[in-house]
């Protein structure tokens, strides 16, 4: 076989592909390097990036949080507690790289420059996605799991036959990966050796199903060698570990090497929205020993043991997060008003007949109901005598 | 099993499900119930709390999230023995075992010449006015409607809910069950046991009327009531048809009631194109032909993606919309 | 670009579909050909043979052997500056993509506001009539026609075929391409270049009559024809429409031809029941109403799973169903 | 987790799922024990049982292919090659437990008493699936690939919640495992701890496609891992190996201990159908290669230097397979009148309203073809006049 979509086929061999036997961890909870002379430890620069990235997700968490609990947001999943993986999902990427996230992973959008108020968008109701894709290279959030990944594959082949440098990272939950797109995706990847990164935030939980319940392997890593890619799993509460699997993973795929496992253990610490109760199907105790393991406090004091950060330093990080929950309040606390032209204007380049005929019914039901502005319409009248 | 004293019971449409569920559950341990939080949780819309907790995991469980899996899974369950009934957790969820469903268990029977049968229902929490975002509130009922071999089913309240459910759970068949979102908080009175309410097949007609009949199955029912009320005080007299079952379909029974009035509208959330009201429109144009007074309109979903929540109440059909259609029925001419 | 000597050439319908392939891939190299068997082998019915030999491997390539995987892998590939004509090697075999299609390339546009466009063709052979087995004759048609952002399309002529192709490729939005299986071997003089046939959108009237309108699209348009011949040498004038494009849908072609002769039947081998049929007979019957004369007919396929070959011409409209249908156009009342 | 539903989660060792270096064989291509104790055989008897099998699979494939060239069948996907996987996969269940085929696996179904006339009836064209799956227990034969998979879980979980020791063998080709049904399948098993076994066909060809172009896995046996379950390959003409694996796959199932994988590395000598001209992809060098692989001859030698066969032995083995051709060609060349009844008998329990009207569409058109039987239809009657 030749051309670029040739592969090596049965020769490569399994036990680089296998993860490592326990979870790579460079920083423990502590923030201690887990190796004496800190061996793969990222730069301090980097780290602190990461770190001012971090507590900007954190607050846009509590921030879109909030504004479901006073009605401007109608649903918020919350990567609270799952920080570290989105920050280091957006920090490993250039700019011409692309990003897949979850219907989850916000704040990782977030983290690659996407406006926070138009991210929310498909929360909030105005429309499905908010974004431009092509601004940033973020693929628009959606709900159905599993299914960008074989979009992501090919995205990243596309950018092959063009001989662009582009990798694309595409985010999966653990519950994610039952699907059969996940399958069919990684085995598209690795038999065109497509550059992907499949980053699969294990946080215990698709919804109240538990991580036995999704899976019976070792590890969610080890699928990786059964499409003969390299799996790796690594502690996804620790940035330092994340931004240096991950940004291995990347450089190896823009290199040519292929696509790529990583599993980042973590953990859900809120409800999987807030219309969700936790309490329900899991014990108070196990979500407690997993806030012992906060990304942000242990990267923190890492760095100020280092002697990077100090409290001024960190009153600046502070602030600037400050800053994206402003933006965001105020925009998700501007109303705009829904023009239901809207409706018949994308579904194609060039509306059909048919469309054309449906919109007609709805600009004559909206004037009419501009002509009877002062009147109450049909509608209200009947709720108006049946009171 | 009949019951000769019915027990009746106020409940909403969700808890109607639930308690269809647990009676089959308790009548027939063939009954099984698996899906996506349907176990621990009780599921998103809470429709099978409390199963796992009397009946046991082995009875009501969580699977893996893979719907092509829970459906294939179910096949093989019906296959030997078994009475599943898997839930999707929302209708656009549905979409990945669609190969499943019209390649396996809408064909097995036929397939083997009645030898295999596959008595298992796929709950599908369906359509929209609930303010949900992309995904979760199709109206997919036109899909499955024309695949040969399924039942497919919509309960408009809690009695039928309850009732049409025992029944899909009772047959021999696959059964696809459509449950409107946004009527599980409603309540009414449900006859307990199985046979409360006619059967799968038969339409029922909710509200009589002289001059057009308003023809609407699930989340459309109480829309076509209300206007039928509002029509009323205008002094238009509407009829209002609950079809209940789409697969079978009563044509007697929607005949009967159009022939009646001369006049019908179809309503319907789904996009109207090739869809379950475009088959009733031609059905109706066909069949009664001489006793129409005017063409047959269709108050359905536009030709587009389901709005975002903001946008959603343009693509509802309302009360206003119903009585513009009804204007348009030619009364000129009557 | 427009090309202004036409060459044309007699091609059968695959070889069309093959030349369709070649000349949009020789002048645009964002063109991709993939899918099962597509490359080396050419294609299980040889219309993408030749194309890796002359495009070379990164252009016309096999995939692995995974549906959902292909229309998934096209979404990328169309988000990143690709024009990917994907083939499903059968019609039933494109239902493990069902979700892809549904959710993704059908509203991919819509969701993003019109950034990101998704310019790509899912080529299905599709239909009966060639004694295939089970899963490989489904007319699967409806379930894309009722989705809406998909365009749907089907070629009943080699001419045809080339040129819908050519438009479909070139559309910047994603086209079903439903290619009827039993005519791949039926030859005809085919305009070579973009637009040499009416364009996506526009039916045709492929026959003149002044009786009663055949109404057919794809594999049950040359039937349509050899019935409207038969009839004629009985001293009935059928009028024959080909739609050629399902979505969108021809309603001012297809009103002008009924209304010209105040009857309609309409022909297609799905079964019938929520269907494309069922839509057409549904605006057939509202928009018309009154020039017609006769009940709109449909000659479908039953309402069951598609038969095993020696039971399959009892499912396919034939002459004589379509002529027992326009028997009951009443004509008494002429 | 409680209930026989509960997995043990997350603590499988790795290394045991993990198959062996090379492809388990016992023996070797010219019938010599691998192991010079011949450790691991099966005992003679089941070996010749084996051979048996294989020799009446051979002559069925080489009859179902004859029946199609004097235009009987409409196409026979053949099994040639591959008998050693077709008997096995057989002869290692129990009558209680249940095969699930793939559309290539007549020979399989065969080997399990399914009637050879029977099993060909979706290909004949009279009806779908022509015995009755409860009979032998072996599922439907149908063409869409891997989707038979979660059925053979589902049978297997349902037999395990009544107690019942049943284990179920779930075939497959090399090119369904790219499949997302494979995916679920082999997940659901594993999460559930079903009695299944998965029994990949690698014959190295999915039509055209070869084997590199569908997995880039050092072997598909490796998939098992990523499932939490063993994954075994073994030579796939070698029957020996095959009986013995998957035997004791089949027995840890029954037990308990879950579903495994098994891989049979084979190949398919002949076109993938007669419809298909394997000659455009592949050269026949390779499949030179393969036939000097046989499954037959390689047993034959075995059992012959074993003096377990001799040529009565074999006479009597033969003849028991043309037997089995006779009584295929026989049936095959009966013409089963098709009753246009069966459209509508079997579509539901009780055929609906729509389809008694349809129904009589059909009946009340054959009664007025009975009532010209004389006169030419209408339909001769355009053709007569066209001639
Ligand atoms: C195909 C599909 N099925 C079901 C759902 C409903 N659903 C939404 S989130 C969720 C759980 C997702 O779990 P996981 O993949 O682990 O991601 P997490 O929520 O933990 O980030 C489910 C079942 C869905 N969105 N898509
Ligand atoms: C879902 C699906 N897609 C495509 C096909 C068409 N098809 C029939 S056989 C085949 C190749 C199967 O290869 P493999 O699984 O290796 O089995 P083998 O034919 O080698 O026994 C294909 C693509 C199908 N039957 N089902
Ligand atoms: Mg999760
Ligand atoms: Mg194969």
């Amino acid at each position: 076989m030749t051309g670029i979509t040739g592969t090596t086929g049965m020769t490569r061999d399994a036990d680089r592909m296998l993860p490592s036997r326990e979870p790579v961890m460079l920083l423990d909870p502590d923030g201690r390097p887990t190796a004496a002379d800190g061996d793969g430890l990222p730069a301090s620069e980097e780290l602190l990036r990461g770190l001012a990235g971090m507590i900007v997700a954190r607050r846009f968490n509590e921030q879109a949080s909030a504004l479901v609990r006073q009605g401007r947001l109608a649903v918020y999943p919350s990567s609270y507690g799952q920080e570290a993986c989105q920050v280091a999902a957006a920090q490993v990427l250039t700019g011409e790289d692309w990003l897949f996230p979850t219907y989850r992973d916000t704040a990782a959008a977030v983290a690659r420059g996407v406006d926070p108020v138009e991210v929310l968008g498909l929360l909030k109701g105005d429309w499905h996605s908010g974004y431009d894709p092509y601004d940033r290279h973020v693929a628009p959030l959606t709900t159905p799991l599993a299914t960008q990944l074989p979009h992501a594959v090919g995205v990243a082949h596309a950018a092959r036959l063009r001989g662009e440098p582009t990798v694309v990272l595409a985010m999966c939950g653990d519950g994610g990966t039952s699907e059969g797109d996940f399958h069919e995706a990684l085995n598209f990847a690795a038999v065109f050796g497509a550059p992907v990164v499949f980053f699969v935030q294990n946080n215990q939980y698709a919804i109240s199903v538990p991580l036995a319940r999704q899976s019976a392997a070792p590890s969610l890593a080890h699928k990786g060698v059964g499409y003969g890619m390299p799996g790796e799993h690594v502690d996804g509460n620790d940035l330092a570990a994340l931004l240096d699997v991950l940004s291995g993973a990347v450089e190896r795929a823009r290199a040519g090497a292929g696509p790529q496992l990583v599993e980042g253990r973590t953990y859900r610490m809120q409800a999987h929205t807030n219309a969700d109760d936790a309490t329900r199907y899991r014990a108070d105790d196990e979500v407690a020993a997993w806030a012992a393991k906060d990304p942000l406090v242990r990267l923190e004091a890492y760095l100020r043991t280092e002697g990077v950060l100090d409290d001024a330093r960190a009153a600046d990080l502070t602030e600037a997060a400050e800053q994206v929950a402003r933006r965001t309040r105020d925009g998700l606390n501007q109303d705009i008003e829904p023009d239901p032209d809207d409706l018949f204007r994308f579904v194609y380049a060039q509306p059909t007949p048919q469309l054309m005929e449906q919109l007609a019914v709805v600009r004559d039901e909206l004037s009419r109901d501009e002509l009877s502005r002062d009147e109450l319409s049909r509608d209200e009248l009947s709720r108006e005598e049946t009171r | 099993m009949t019951t000769t004293a019915v027990e009746h019971a106020t409940l909403s449409t969700a808890q109607a499900i639930n308690r269809a569920l647990h009676d089959a559950m308790a009548e027939d341990p063939s009954v099984l119930v698996l899906g996506e939080d349907v176990g621990t949780l009780g599921g998103v819309f809470r429709v099978t709390d409390g199963l796992t907790a009397e009946f046991g995991e082995d009875r009501c469980f969580d699977t893996p999230l893979a719907e092509a899996g829970i459906a294939g899974f179910a096949v093989g369950l019906a296959m030997n023995g078994m009475r599943p009934v898997i839930e999707m957790q929302f209708d656009a969820f549905a979409y990945p075992a669609f190969e499943q469903v019209v390649s396996h268990i809408a064909k097995m029977r036929n397939r083997t010449r009645g030898r295999v049968a596959l008595p298992l229902v796929i709950r599908i929490p369906y359509a929209g006015g609930i303010g949900g975002v992309e995904h979760h509130c199709d109206s997919s009922e036109s899909y499955y409607a024309h695949t040969p071999g399924l039942h497919v089913v919509a309960p408009s309240n809690p009695a039928d809910a309850y009732s049409l459910l025992r029944e899909a759970i009772a047959s021999p068949d696959p059964v696809v069950f459509l449950e409107p979102k946004k009527l599980y908080w409603a309540k009414g009175v449900v006859a307990l046991g199985p046979g409360g309410e006619p059967g799968i097949g038969a339409a029922v007609v909710r509200r009589q009327g002289t001059d057009a009949t308003l023809i609407a199955y699930g989340p459309t029912v109480p829309v076509a009531l209300e206007a039928a009320e509002v029509a009323a005080r205008d002094g238009r007299s509407l009829q209002v048809v609950d079809l209940r079952s789409i697969v079978p379909f009563d044509d007697a029974g929607v005949c009967a009631a159009v022939e009646s009035t001369g006049r019908a509208v179809v309503i319907a959330e789904a996009a109207g194109f090739a869809s379950v009201s475009s088959e009733i429109a031609a059905r109706v144009s066909e069949r009664c032909f001489h006793s129409l007074s005017a063409p047959v309109r269709r108050v359905t979903g536009f030709d587009i993606p389901y709005p975002p929540p903001k946008l959603e109440h343009f693509q509802l059909p309302s009360v206003d919309r119903i009585l513009d259609a009804v204007d348009e029925l030619q009364w000129e001419d009557a």
